[in-house]
């Protein structure tokens, strides 16, 4: 096998990787936090792909020009309506749940990712949409023929991608609000005995998670150009898988699971075989867990006795 | 006893409803015919084809004063394209619309088993869109497509590939789903007669973006052409990425990409430019099409993929009521195998199988302006 | 009047408007703006509207809970939330010994009846309880959060399906086969991964449903891929329910010599799935009686505890995973022979999610609760096709109210009662 | 400590414990006396409750064995929850077979089946569970629990059933829970859930019962009956009692030989007479200027810790 095909082949699993990767931080966040797993993630990112296009078409619309301005606006709105319904969804449907069982939460979560699903196809059409391509840059190594590439944009989403991871992470372990979040993490009753208004810092935690979201749902939008009501479901599967293969609950895990799964999905469709790659990433992620039962990065449970 | 009542209730509220809905299943002077097709889930886009065109028949045929003065009734169904659903629909559609013939049944998975419930209850059934053989191959009287074979179109496909592209390395690709598959299989079975092997055979996921992986796999096999058996979903992204990573291999594929959404998918004009597919004769060509078409877009709809075959099938379904004044599976299943009807697809005809007998399928070709013309 | 003091209006007024803004906010772009290309198409008339119903509504409800009978329902709907569990009175209802065999014979009365539309979608709602029986001794009983249970129903369902067509079985002799078969396939996927605690089995079992489902759909010349696979329906001593014998039998309706109706195929499979349904509640209720439905319960209540008192926690664990996917596996059978055709696009992620809902709003462990919540789960889908593509949102929404309102389920479990010593019950 | 020519029920050698870099345990030895009641003691941190773990088998000691006498033969507590599989024993089929079905079967419930019950300090009762349902569970390695006579209620099967009723039902009544036979055991008050444990632990039918702090928040007066109650199952149902409690009082009036840790060590080993003026003990509890305070007659005045000061 040529090594340009093998470095492309690595490349490509980055890219998909990273893009995991940032969906997972919110899958991990909302888990490391409440411990429940939030199936309407994937939603919401499907939800900021289709804010994108919208945001896109009105800036264009009024004649403005600037590429970068226009990005910005649309990445910053996204983010920020994308956060609203991260915060909406906690309140409607999971607040009500807290302290029931731990199920619950699950089924609320799959009948609201059914509700976003089935919301945005009746006010948006089944159809497929898309955008026209805003960045089409591409950095060659290499000959005319045998080369190694990758895109503006992809860069954009590998650096998108651990820079959130950075500042998340950064924002966790150092500032004031992280220290509420790893208390509430920890225990929720004493965290609220303690002064901590739980119920926020839950919601700031989806509000987060979604933005993360809306980052990665703008970002894909412009590499991919195309997408439709249902992208955020095996997407959104996949995220979740990347987060628990990297140890749920932590931030490096979730990105380093995204880039593990993708890196393991591109290089079993490119070298074996695309039809099992699927069953390869969910095999791995079974052994991984067998061999480590909390995944790469996620602390050792210790059985209390 | 609450579980008692509830089951009461349940009872009663069969009950009732069964015979609310058997009493006015036969209102005098209307006729009945089921559209199903996928209205949610990931084919929606599809199931909405398919109403469009079969509304805006029953539209024009009764404006054109009905069937021997009867009017036309659309029922929607939706089935998700999931067997499960189809088989509901299905029994539905029997049961409580109580419709006379049905144009239906987008996925072939969905096809397959509504059939059998048709067939079941001596009602007629005529698929705008199922391609796999295995819809007409059970033997079944009342089983018929206005679409043609994955087999007729696949061969066709690999003719041009072979003897107009003179390709030497083919890579097919497909969906992993019936149609997809069915149409990348029988392209390559008539490949191989031909004296072509394919050099690569892989599938993807439905519903995925990034193909990267795979395009690199296909520049590394050295293709000449790359064959999609699949949607437009993923036929857009998929030759999106291949020209990304500067592959200028002809990209192949069958009728599904045909609509606008394409190049929506594929992110532009500039990527569909010089793009093959397979389709059948471009109903523009015809006056009944051009006056439809117009009808259409009057009412501000630009008819695309499979409209105009659920129009067709509308088309096909009362012509056979009218010719044999009735709507018995039998008498109407003869006389479309012995007549040719005359739709907005142009005259066609069916063999025993309930297959077209001209398989009208002829190669496109996308220009840079995301339109598509006849080679 | 004096009700009308105490109502503070502005409050419910600020409640309101915020409630209507962020409703803009969230139905503003996505239905106000409707994409066409690469433009947009002006609706914002609908998110205003959605958002004056959202701030009134909030405002309503704002002003009832501060009314004396608003605040009284909501202090209820926070009690609500405690105890789930209440322990059965030692004394038997009165009806006790009448409602079963009612219930059993109005069941059996049902297929003649409905029409067939509404006994197959009956016949569906059957299903769905043995799957939500099933996955119920999985979740409700052990406690071991299964997402992938869909697996062990495709297993059934490709048993019945294969075994017709490469070894010429018929359904009643691979009845019990698709059983243990998706009990050993249980055993051989649980084994390893037993040991797992909560959300990781979770994980793993629904990477296990989307192998299964993978596998099947890539293995073309085995089990037909995406196209699928026929599967045969059910006979009586030889005789079949089509219109002409296709397994080499005769008839039912030309043995009898009355006229066909496709009707009666459903019939037959209706009592017979009914009978297993039944057969299946008995042997689930007396599971719960035995040490071994005990041990599984124990187990969800406390691992550390058991395993000090000596039950193998894996052992116990595999025998609720290997009896889950016998019953799943069962169900799977049905489903295939009730379709007549099976493909892996009815073995999805969502399937599993659906049972689980099931046996998570029927109230965990509650065998009443899963036969009440997939008659709702199954039958309501139906019942709604009415609102064509507003359907599944209307599901979806009705879902989350139905959790929301009973967070532990529908039906309160009670546990036995046992008498005093000496004397025998 | 006397000699003995009878087998302890329970020996333990060189046991050591290890998490991560530190050592929890060091090189632990001591017996427990078939049919004896003794306890454990030392100040928090000494490694008390990681001892317990062990002997019941929660944890896998890191090195050391822990000897149990089952009739005639000799069961290593440590070896039955699965050793670690190394590289050596593939030389040795016989011991590399033997690890491997321990891997894969062994566990804790093996050490409870030889016939160790144990209680836990954070009560861990089946909370959603009836009281006597509890109990019924504690029964299942000695009841007909073959599915297939369940299902159809074989005669076999009731009477076993009957049995194990009938047992749970004598156990409530030794431990005084006769009338909350069909209560949660949940929703039990406090007292009440430890007694419940205790019953529950019983049920088992164990050689020896390891009672983890029974005694915590309990009053004076429970303390008193937990005491005889305690010395009633010695008695009456023939254990042998192994506790840990930091109630000094309950400890010199019911144990008859003690065993205390501290640093993961035993410091002394003997009956409460002698471990009351133990120089060793009292430094490990005062700190090394004890002599500087006067040992209470009865032992408990020499106690740091203020939750034992509620003794009888």
């Amino acid at each position: 096998m040529d090594s340009y095909i093998i470095g492309q082949q690595l490349l490509n699993g980055l890219t998909l990787g990273s893009i995991y990767g940032l969906i997972a931080i919110g899958y991990t966040m909302v888990y490391g936090i409440i411990g429940m797993i939030n199936f309407a993630h994937g939603d919401i990112y499907m939800i900021s792909a289709y804010l994108t296009a919208i945001i896109l078409a009105v800036i264009f619309s009024f004649g403005v020009t600037s590429l970068p301005f226009a990005l910005l606006v649309t990445l910053l709105l996204t983010m920020v309506i994308t956060g609203v319904y991260g915060w909406a969804i906690e309140r409607v449907a999971y607040r009500p749940l807290r302290g029931s069982t731990r199920l619950a939460p699950l089924i609320s979560a799959i009948g609201m990712s059914l509700v976003l699903q089935n919301y945005v196809q009746v006010s948006q059409g089944a159809r497929n949409q898309g955008i026209p391509i805003l960045i089409d840059g591409v950095v060659r190594l290499g000959g005319e023929e045998q080369f190694v590439q990758i895109t503006h944009i992809q860069i954009l989403i590998v650096l998108a991608s651990f820079i959130g991871m950075g500042v998340l992470t950064y924002i966790i372990q150092k500032t004031s609000l992280g220290r509420q979040c790893r208390a509430t993490q920890q225990d929720q009753k004493m965290a609220a005995i303690l002064g901590i208004n739980t119920n926020r810092i839950i919601s700031t935690v989806f509000v987060i998670g979604s933005a993360m979201a809306a980052l990665a749902g703008v970002l894909v939008t412009l590499n991919y150009g195309s997408f439709d009501f249902y992208i955020g479901f095996i997407i959104g599967i996949k995220a979740f898988t990347a987060a628990v293969l990297g140890g749920i609950g932590s931030l490096p895990g979730a990105m380093l699971g995204g880039i593990v799964l993708g890196m393991s999905e591109g290089l079993f469709a490119g070298f074996v075989s695309a039809d099992y790659k699927d069953v390869f990433a969910f095999s791995l992620l079974v052994l991984v867990l067998i061999f480590r039962p909390s995944g790469l990065l996620g602390k050792p449970e210790i059985e209390k006795v | 006893m609450f579980k008692l009542s509830l089951r009461k209730y349940l009872v009663l509220t069969c009950v009732i409803g069964a015979v609310a809905l058997a009493g006015n299943a036969n209102a005098a002077g209307t006729i009945k015919i089921g559209v199903a097709g996928p209205h949610t889930g990931g084919y929606a886009a599809f199931g909405e084809q398919f109403w469009r065109g079969a509304e805006q028949a029953a539209k024009d045929i009764n404006a054109a004063g009905g069937i021997n003065g009867s009017m036309i009734k659309v029922v929607k169904a939706d089935d998700a394209c999931e067997p499960k659903q189809a088989v509901s629909v299905a029994n539905r559609l029997m049961d409580v619309d109580r419709v006379q013939a049905v144009a239906g049944h987008y996925c072939s998975s969905s096809t397959i088993p509504a059939s059998e419930i048709y067939d079941d209850a001596g009602v007629l059934v005529m698929t705008p869109g199922s391609t796999n053989p295995k819809v007409t191959e059970r033997g079944m009287k009342g089983v018929f497509r206005m679409c043609g074979r994955d087999d007729q179109q696949g061969a066709v496909a690999a003719n041009f590939i072979i003897n107009k592209l003179k390709a030497k390395r083919v890579a097919v690709i497909h969906d992993k789903d019936s149609y997809g598959q069915g149409l990348a299989d029988a392209m390559i079975a008539r490949m191989k007669q031909l004296g072509v092997s394919e050099v690569l055979y892989e599938g993807l996921t439905r519903g995925e973006k990034d193909f990267n992986s795979l395009v690199t796999k296909v520049k590394s096999v050295k293709a000449d052409v790359v064959f999609f058996g699949g949607l437009h979903t993923e036929a857009g992204p998929l030759v999106r990425q291949l020209r990304e990573q500067g592959i200028s291999a002809a990209f192949v594929s069958g009728d599904a990409i045909n609509s606008a959404d394409f190049v929506t998918a594929a992110g532009g004009p500039r990527y569909v430019d010089g793009v093959y597919m397979t389709f059948g004769q471009d109903p523009l060509t015809l006056k009944t099409g051009r006056d439809v078409i117009e009808k259409f877009r009057a009412s501000g709809y630009e008819p695309e993929g499979y409209t105009l075959y659920s129009y067709a099938t509308v088309q096909a379904l009362t012509a056979a009521m009218d010719a044999t004044n009735s709507t018995d599976l039998d008498k109407m299943a003869d006389w479309l195998h012995s007549h040719s009807v005359n739709t907005v697809l142009g005259e066609k005809s069916w063999d025993s199988k309930g297959d077209l007998k001209v398989s009208d399928f002829v190669m496109y070709q996308w220009d840079d302006k995301g339109k598509f013309r006849q080679l | 009047m004096s009700l009308q003091q105490k109502i503070s209006l502005r409050k419910a007024l600020i409640d309101g408007f915020w409630s209507g803004l962020l409703a803009l906010v969230i139905f503003g772009p996505i239905s106000g703006l409707v994409l066409q290309g690469y433009e947009v198409r002006n609706e914002l008339i609908r998110p205003l509207l959605m958002a004056l119903l959202v701030g009134g509504g909030r405002f309503l409800v704002s002003c009832f809970a501060q009314s004396e009978k608003g605040k009284r329902y909501v202090d209820g709907l926070a009690g609500k939330r405690g105890a789930g569990v209440t322990v059965a009175s030692l004394k038997k209802g009165k009806y006790q010994y009448l409602v079963i065999p009612v219930l059993i014979l109005a069941g059996l009365c049902l297929p003649f009846v409905l029409g067939k539309y509404w006994l197959t979608v009956v016949i569906l709602a059957l299903i769905y309880v043995l799957l939500g029986l099933g996955l119920n001794i999985v979740v409700g009983l052990a406690g071991m959060l299964d997402l992938g249970y869909v697996a062990f129903y495709a297993v059934g369902a490709y048993t019945l399906a294969m075994g017709a067509q490469y070894f010429h079985l018929g359904f009643w002799t691979l009845l019990p086969i698709a059983g243990i078969g998706a009990a050993l396939f249980g055993a051989l996927l649980g084994f390893p991964v037993l040991r797992m605690h909560g959300d990781y089995l979770a994980i793993v079992t629904l990477g296990f449903g989307e192998i299964i489902r993978l596998v099947l759909n890539n293995l073309l010349d085995i089990t037909g891929g995406p196209n699928g696979a026929s599967a045969p329906p059910p006979t009586l001593f030889g005789l079949e329910f089509t219109r002409r014998a296709k397994q080499g039998g005769i008839p039912f309706h030309e043995y009898f010599h009355i006229s066909y109706s496709p009707t009666y195929k459903y019939i037959f499979i209706y009592l017979v799935l009914f009978t297993i349904v039944c057969l299946m509640i008995l042997f689930v209720t007396r599971l719960k009686q035995m040490p071994m439905g005990r041990a599984w319960e124990a187990l969800r209540e406390d691992e550390i505890a058991c395993r000090s008192l000596g039950i193998n926690h894996v052992t116990v664990k595999l025998s609720a995973f290997m009896m889950g996917a016998m019953v799943g596996g069962t169900a799977g059978m049905f489903f295939a022979t009730y379709q007549g055709f099976i493909n892996p696009s009815s073995f999805t992620f969502f399937e599993s999610a659906l049972i689980l809902a099931i046996v998570v709003l029927g109230g965990l462990g509650s065998t009443v609760g899963v036969i009440i919540a997939a008659l709702v789960l199954t039958i309501l889908p139906e019942v709604l096709r009415d609102f064509a593509e507003y359907r599944v949102l209307m599901f979806g929404i009705a879902m989350v109210l139905m959790m929301v309102w009973k967070p532990r389920g529908l039906i309160r479990i009670k546990r036995r009662a046992f008498n005093a010593k000496g004397v025998t019950s | 400590m006397t000699t003995e020519t009878e087998t302890p029920l329970l020996a333990v050698r060189n046991l050591s414990m290890r998490f991560g870099g530190i050592l929890a345990l060091n090189n632990i030895n001591f017996d427990i006396k078939q049919g004896s009641i003794s306890a454990m003691i030392g100040p928090n941190g000494a490694g008390k409750t990681t001892v317990f773990n062990c002997i019941t088998g929660f944890y896998q000691a890191t090195s050391g064995s822990i000897y149990y006498q089952d009739g005639d033969s000799t069961i290593n507590l440590v070896q039955v929850l699965g050793e670690k599989l190394h590289f050596k024993y593939v030389l040795n089929p016989r011991q590399l077979a033997s690890r491997l079905y321990y891997k894969m079967f062994g566990g804790s419930h093996l050490v409870a089946q030889a016939g160790v019950a144990r209680t836990f300090q954070n009560i861990r009762l089946f909370r959603e569970m009836t009281a006597i349902e509890n109990l019924l569970v504690a029964q299942h390695m000695q009841i007909v629990r073959n599915p297939i006579s369940g299902v159809f209620k074989t005669p076999a099967f009731r009477r076993s059933e009957q049995a194990a009723i009938d047992r749970a039902h004598t156990w409530l009544e030794v431990v005084g829970l006769e009338d909350d036979a069909n209560r949660l055991a949940g929703e039990l008050p406090y007292g009440h859930q430890r007694r419940l444990e205790i019953a529950r632990a019983m049920s088992t039918g164990p050689k020896m019962i390891c009672l983890d702090e029974p005694a915590a928040g309990l009053n004076p007066k429970e303390t008193e009956e937990l005491s005889n109650l305690i010395r009633l199952l010695r008695d009456q149902h023939h254990v042998t009692v192994l506790l840990i409690e930091h109630d000094m009082g309950m400890v010199m009036d019911v144990s008859e030989s003690i065993v205390v840790l501290d640093h993961g060590e035993v410091i002394a080993e003997g009956t409460p007479h002698e471990i009351e003026n133990n120089t060793a003990v009292l430094a490990a509890y005062l700190g090394e200027d004890y002599s500087t305070t006067v040992a209470a007659p009865d032992g408990t005045g020499a106690e740091g810790n203020p939750q034992e000061t509620n003794n009888s």
